[in-house]
């Protein structure tokens, strides 16, 4: 047996004052295999150490929420006896040592989290970081994680149906790579994770136990530097074809009600699993490492503990139920093996070739876990950057190509080409609208699904920011005609030990729950990931959202496409025309500069309500929220997907590049026939929003009075062949 | 009429396919799983898209070697109508039911999005629904439908109207351009010499209404139904 | 015993995966390159048994599984 | 002249190609299987050049593009 060394200690990321803390609960030191369990434990992405005391400002609670954050996912109540269940989770360092792999065993971790409580995943998103376009590295890691990405959930047999893509140099050396997934269960079959009735059989199911991603916990949460090369090893490979089968048999399973909790091993494989699900229901564990499927020879009790091999869940059945569950997973060629049983000791007892290899408490070391109120200092608010502080471009035309043309702006569709988005044959908007729309199977209802955050006004102004996230969210649900429901957030940020980046964390989620309250949009589940950092440079503060929305019936459902030829283009809510961070200063001026646009949450509710109001009425033929590169970039947006132009003047007294290209909250362009106009500006009157005729649809060109006439076929060209070009050049590792 | 959807482990369209025959046929198809070596009584057999035991060592041939194959090809011979969609169609390759192979497609990559394809046969019973050189729309979603046989099968093919369907612009001009995958002579989907079997890359039963984007599929399955039954 | 199993595209066939390999190798300045083929290497572990089963063992796998002979060549090699 | 380079997964890594073969041999009745593990190789066609080049050439390829040096490993073989 080790002795147990400082460097030891060190090496496995706990501090003295942790280790002191470890021996004060056990009254003694402890052998590896226990310190590599404290270790995992309270390793930052298991304990949450520095951002707890943060996440529990946020409101998680609504009428309509049946369980909020602290299981594996969120779950939303629908109704008819329906729960949705989601939750984002990132796979951003094992993404960057191993683009294909990382971001594949991210998409089955997230689903493996959505099915172990008893839905069936209908939907993954996927928000995505990469560092500049021209970063030598970036194509590597784009074609990588895309195809890892499809390459599981393809073959899962679940549709990607969204999610958003930036690039820049703060993510060069920490690319970003968060999945979703969302799930449809029935409210009367969700599974939870406490442990209960002692003498219950513990079980292991799924793959073969091997020596894969050891210590991966720990390394999600230490700090990049030069030769995180090294660490390469810890990455392990995912095989989404057992998967599969682990969601078919799992489901099986929860049809009969053989179960008591059930729990998937995600990072720190085994140890998490065990301890929360001990400790969620106030037990103790006893555990056979002898009888625990694995994959090589002679693997000891700490890599057993700590082996991060995919595709594997712990249940506890209820007595006498091991057989017919057997049945069902050998059916499905997988491993199921009886490896211990509940106790009332409190204790987690591991035992191996007759002896006992850890004795632990388990409250303490899952409770006791360090909690930091590390220091921070605010952010720095930027000045506002008014319409006069940024110069008139010549022309406004060629402006308007260039950000099509734009790596923030330009099309997506590489990327979910390669994604099987219409499997299940429910996908009712695909990829390239506001939020993908997803049928409830064998129902009128859908959910609205998106992802959204932009990190350039977190950084500018962390508070505004993550407000803003949560409000485009909200926003881009709206513009379907969804009932916008709850959100997961996935919190990717730099060092927390550094108070500037404890500042942009503090402030984000400041402005996230302002969101969420003025918007009645709780947090059901989330993820934080932190260190997001080498040598010292961190990313962009990235507070990605992913919102689920209720669509109550799929005929009412908005797109962002031109369609009746002479319908009315109306611009609803107001301008303030400030320049900060957006596209254009960033792309025309190369400025990355300023305040970000203002969100005014009792505005954005206001115009969001009317809007869904009125779609649900049937009056509203396209509606597109105005986002990254304002009102110009909408309007393009909705002409290339419904392949009609528009005739538009402007009548604001802002100056044309202001309105064209500031990108200001709250606002949508939508259209109606013309014979509803006066019925909705009458409405819009009475419900005291801003609504405003700014054209009429039809022909094969974007024409802005007094600004520029694009042909169609020039603005698609533009938005679509910016991301084959890139890839089209060859990149090495 | 009875139908029969044969499910492997690792078939994930199997429900759509389902929902698209029962649409047609408003009583459902049996679901038949791998194991099972007799198949029911069945007047079609459907054999689904996904990726059966994970497309590993390569796409349909652990399935290819089930039981139920073997019961399948037999029935096949005896004229059983057969539909092998996507991974079936690969499946239905590596029993030599259907000539040729479908490889990796060319440009590397997955691939889901409609295309247009041309109707290059007629076969009332599969494609009764169109007439030969109309241009119909089916999504395709899949990594390795790039189909290859050699000069003389694919002489063979062409020659005896074997070929069912082919990526061809809405013009219905046959350019790289509209095929997605590299595929020989643009070729979507093939017949058997007989004619029972209908192999397809593309998926008929994603198009099946309006609310998913159009109805090309619901015709295609509709003539089949009622063809057979 | 070990063994190994090596297959190949037959002569003919197009091969998008070589294909794709040597135009990225292009694309990265490696001009010597002229053609690309990919195969596969199937490493087996069987029980002992000797050399002639072995090998008529192998080869029904490869007709039955292994292979594609539709497209595909293989050869055995034993590796004691 | 030309080249073989073969690519295997590194020794502890998961191979689920591997496993679901040795499952289906299993399944074809060859009880004799006890293991297997899938392999790539990647035949390489170049111009003329002595040895050394060559070996160093192909190495850069390996390194930049043939392999996935985090959980593969790889051996180079000159024919000639
Ligand atoms: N990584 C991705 N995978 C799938 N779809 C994506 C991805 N990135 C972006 N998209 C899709 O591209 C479209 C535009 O994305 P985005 O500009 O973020 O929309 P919005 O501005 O409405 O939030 C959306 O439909 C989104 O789902
Ligand atoms: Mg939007």
């Amino acid at each position: 047996m080790n002795e147990i060394t400082k460097d030891i200690v060190a090496e496995h990321g706990l501090t003295e004052g942790e280790y002191e803390e470890v021996l004060s609960i056990l009254g003694r030191t402890p052998n590896l295999t226990e310190l590599g369990i404290f270790s995992v434990m309270w390793s930052e992405h298991c304990s949450y150490k520095s951002s707890k005391k943060w996440l529990k400002t946020l409101p998680t609670e609504a009428p309509w929420v049946i369980c909020g954050p602290g299981e594996n996912a969120g779950v939303i109540d629908i109704g008819d006896g329906q729960a949705v269940i989601f939750k984002m989770e990132s796979h951003n360092h094992p993404s960057f040592i191993e683009p294909y792999q990382g971001a594949a065993t991210g998409v089955g971790g997230i689903m493996r989290d959505v099915f172990t409580m008893g839905a069936r995943p209908i939907a993954n998103m996927n928000a995505l970081r990469f560092g500049s376009a021209d970063h030598p590295k970036t194509r590597h890691l784009l074609a990588g994680v895309v195809a890892g990405i499809g390459g599981y959930g393809n073959c899962m047999g679940v549709p990607t149906v969204g999610g958003e893509t930036n690039f820049h140099s703060s993510y060069d050396g920490n690319i970003l790579v968060n999945a979703m997934t969302v799930g449809v269960a029935d409210t009367d079959n969700i599974f939870y994770s406490a442990a209960a009735g002692v003498g219950n059989p513990v079980v292991y199911v799924g793959s073969k136990t091997g020596r894969d991603g050891i210590h991966g916990a720990t390394m999600a949460s230490a700090e990049f530097d030069d030769d995180s090369d090294e660490k390469r090893p810890t990455v392990q490979v995912g095989d989404p074809f057992t998967e599969k089968l682990l969601l078919e048999a799992c489901l099986e399973l929860m049809a009969t009600d053989a179960i008591v909790a059930i729990q998937d091993m995600g990072a720190a494989g085994l140890t998490s699993s065990s301890f929360e699900m001990a400790d969620k229901g106030g037990v103790g564990i006893e555990l056979n490492l002898d009888l625990v499927p694995v994959r090589e020879e002679a693997m000891t009790p700490y890599e057993i503990m700590l082996s991060e091999s995919q595709e594997r869940m712990l249940m506890v059945l209820k007595p006498g139920r091991e057989e017919e569950s057997r049945k069902i997973f050998e059916k499905w060629e997988l491993d199921f093996s009886v490896i211990g049983k509940v106790t009332d000791t409190g204790r987690m007892v591991l035992t191996m070739h007759g002896g006992t290899v850890a004795d632990l408490p388990v409250a303490p070391l899952a409770d006791a876990a360090p909690e930091y109120d590390r220091p921070w200092v605010k952010t720095e608010t930027p000045p506002v950057l008014r319409a006069e502080d940024v110069d008139a471009p010549g022309d406004l035309g060629q402006v308007l190509l260039k950000i099509m043309g734009s790596s923030e702006i330009a099309s997506r569709k590489w990327i979910w080409e390669q994604y099987d988005h219409m499997v299940m044959g429910d996908t009712i908007q695909r990829p390239g609208g506001d939020a993908a729309v997803v049928r409830i199977h064998n129902t009128d209802k859908a959910l609205a699904i998106t992802t959204d955050c932009t990190p350039r006004y977190c950084f500018a102004d962390p508070k505004t920011g993550g407000a803003q996230a949560v409000a485009e969210v909200w926003r881009n649900l709206t513009a379907t005609g969804a009932q916008p429901l709850a959100i997961t957030d996935c919190l990717n940020f730099g060092n927390p030990e550094r108070p500037d980046i404890m500042g942009q964390f503090v402030g984000c989620i400041e402005g996230m729950r302002e969101a969420c309250e003025t918007l009645d949009f709780p947090v059901i589940s989330g993820n934080v990931s932190l260190y997001n950092e080498t040598n010292g440079q961190g990313i962009h503060p990235t507070p990605a959202i992913g919102g689920v929305g209720l669509l109550k019936d799929t005929s009412k459902m908005a797109t962002l496409a031109f369609k009746d030829e002479g319908d009315l283009v109306l611009l609803l809510g107001t301008q303030t025309g400030d320049m900060g961070q957006s596209i254009y200063l960033r792309e025309i001026e190369g400025r990355e500069e300023g305040a970000p646009p203002i969100v005014n949450l009792s505005d954005e509710r206001k115009n969001g309500d009317f809007l869904r109001q009125i779609i649900g009425l049937g009056i509203v033929t396209a509606a597109h929220d105005i986002s990254d590169g304002g009102l110009a970039v909408a309007l393009s947006e909705m002409a290339l997907s419904g392949n009609m132009g528009a005739e538009i003047t402007l009548s604001s007294k802002l100056p044309l590049h202001a309105t064209l290209f500031a990108e200001d909250q709250g606002c949508y362009v939508i259209t109606i026939s013309p014979e509803n106009c006066d019925d909705v500006l009458k409405k819009a009157k009475n419900a005291d929003v801003s609504l405003q005729r700014i054209g009429t649809i039809g022909h094969n060109e974007l024409n802005i009075a007094g600004a520029l006439t694009i042909s169609i076929d020039m603005l698609r060209q533009e938005h679509a062949n910016w991301m084959p070009n890139l890839m089209a050049s060859q990149s090495r590792k | 009429m009875k139908a029969s959807v044969i499910v492997f482990p690792g078939s994930n369209c199997d429900r759509d396919l389902k929902v698209a025959l029962t649409a047609s046929m408003d009583t459902e198809p049996d679901m038949v799983w791998h194991g099972d070596s007799d198949l029911p009584e069945t007047d079609l057999i459907a054999i689904p898209g996904g990726f059966s035991y994970g497309d590993y060592l390569r796409c349909g041939a652990m399935a290819a070697n089930s039981p139920i194959m073997r019961e399948i090809v037999k029935k096949a011979q005896n004229g059983t109508p057969v539909v092998a969609i996507c991974n079936g169609f690969q499946i239905a390759t590596e029993t030599g039911m259907l000539p040729g192979a479908l490889l990796r497609n060319a440009d590397q990559s997955f691939v889901c999005k409609d295309v247009d394809l041309l109707v290059t046969s007629e076969n009332n019973r599969f494609v009764g629904a169109f007439q030969q050189g109309q241009v119909i729309r089916f999504p395709v979603a899949h990594h390795d439908g790039n189909y290859f046989a050699d000069p003389k099968t694919l002489d063979e093919l062409e020659g005896e109207g074997q070929v069912a369907l082919k990526y061809a612009m809405q013009s219905g001009d046959l350019t790289d351009e509209a095929n997605p995958n590299g595929s020989l002579n643009n070729i979507a989907g093939i017949y058997n010499k007989a004619g029972n079997v209908l192999g397809l890359m593309p998926h008929p039963e994603r198009l099946i209404s309006d609310a998913l984007g159009g109805t090309d599929g619901k015709r295609f399955f509709d003539n089949l139904v009622n063809s057979i039954a | 015993m070990k063994a190994r199993v090596h297959i190949s595209l037959k002569n003919g066939v197009l091969d998008p995966q070589g294909k794709a390999i040597s135009n990225s190798l292009h694309g990265l300045g490696f001009e010597s390159v002229l053609d690309v083929r990919q195969g596969k290497t199937i490493e087996l572990d069987l029980t002992d048994m000797n050399k002639e089963t072995a090998e008529t063992e192998i080869d029904k796998m490869c007709q039955q599984l292994l292979a594609n002979t539709v497209i595909e060549n293989y050869s055995i090699e034993l590796i004691d």
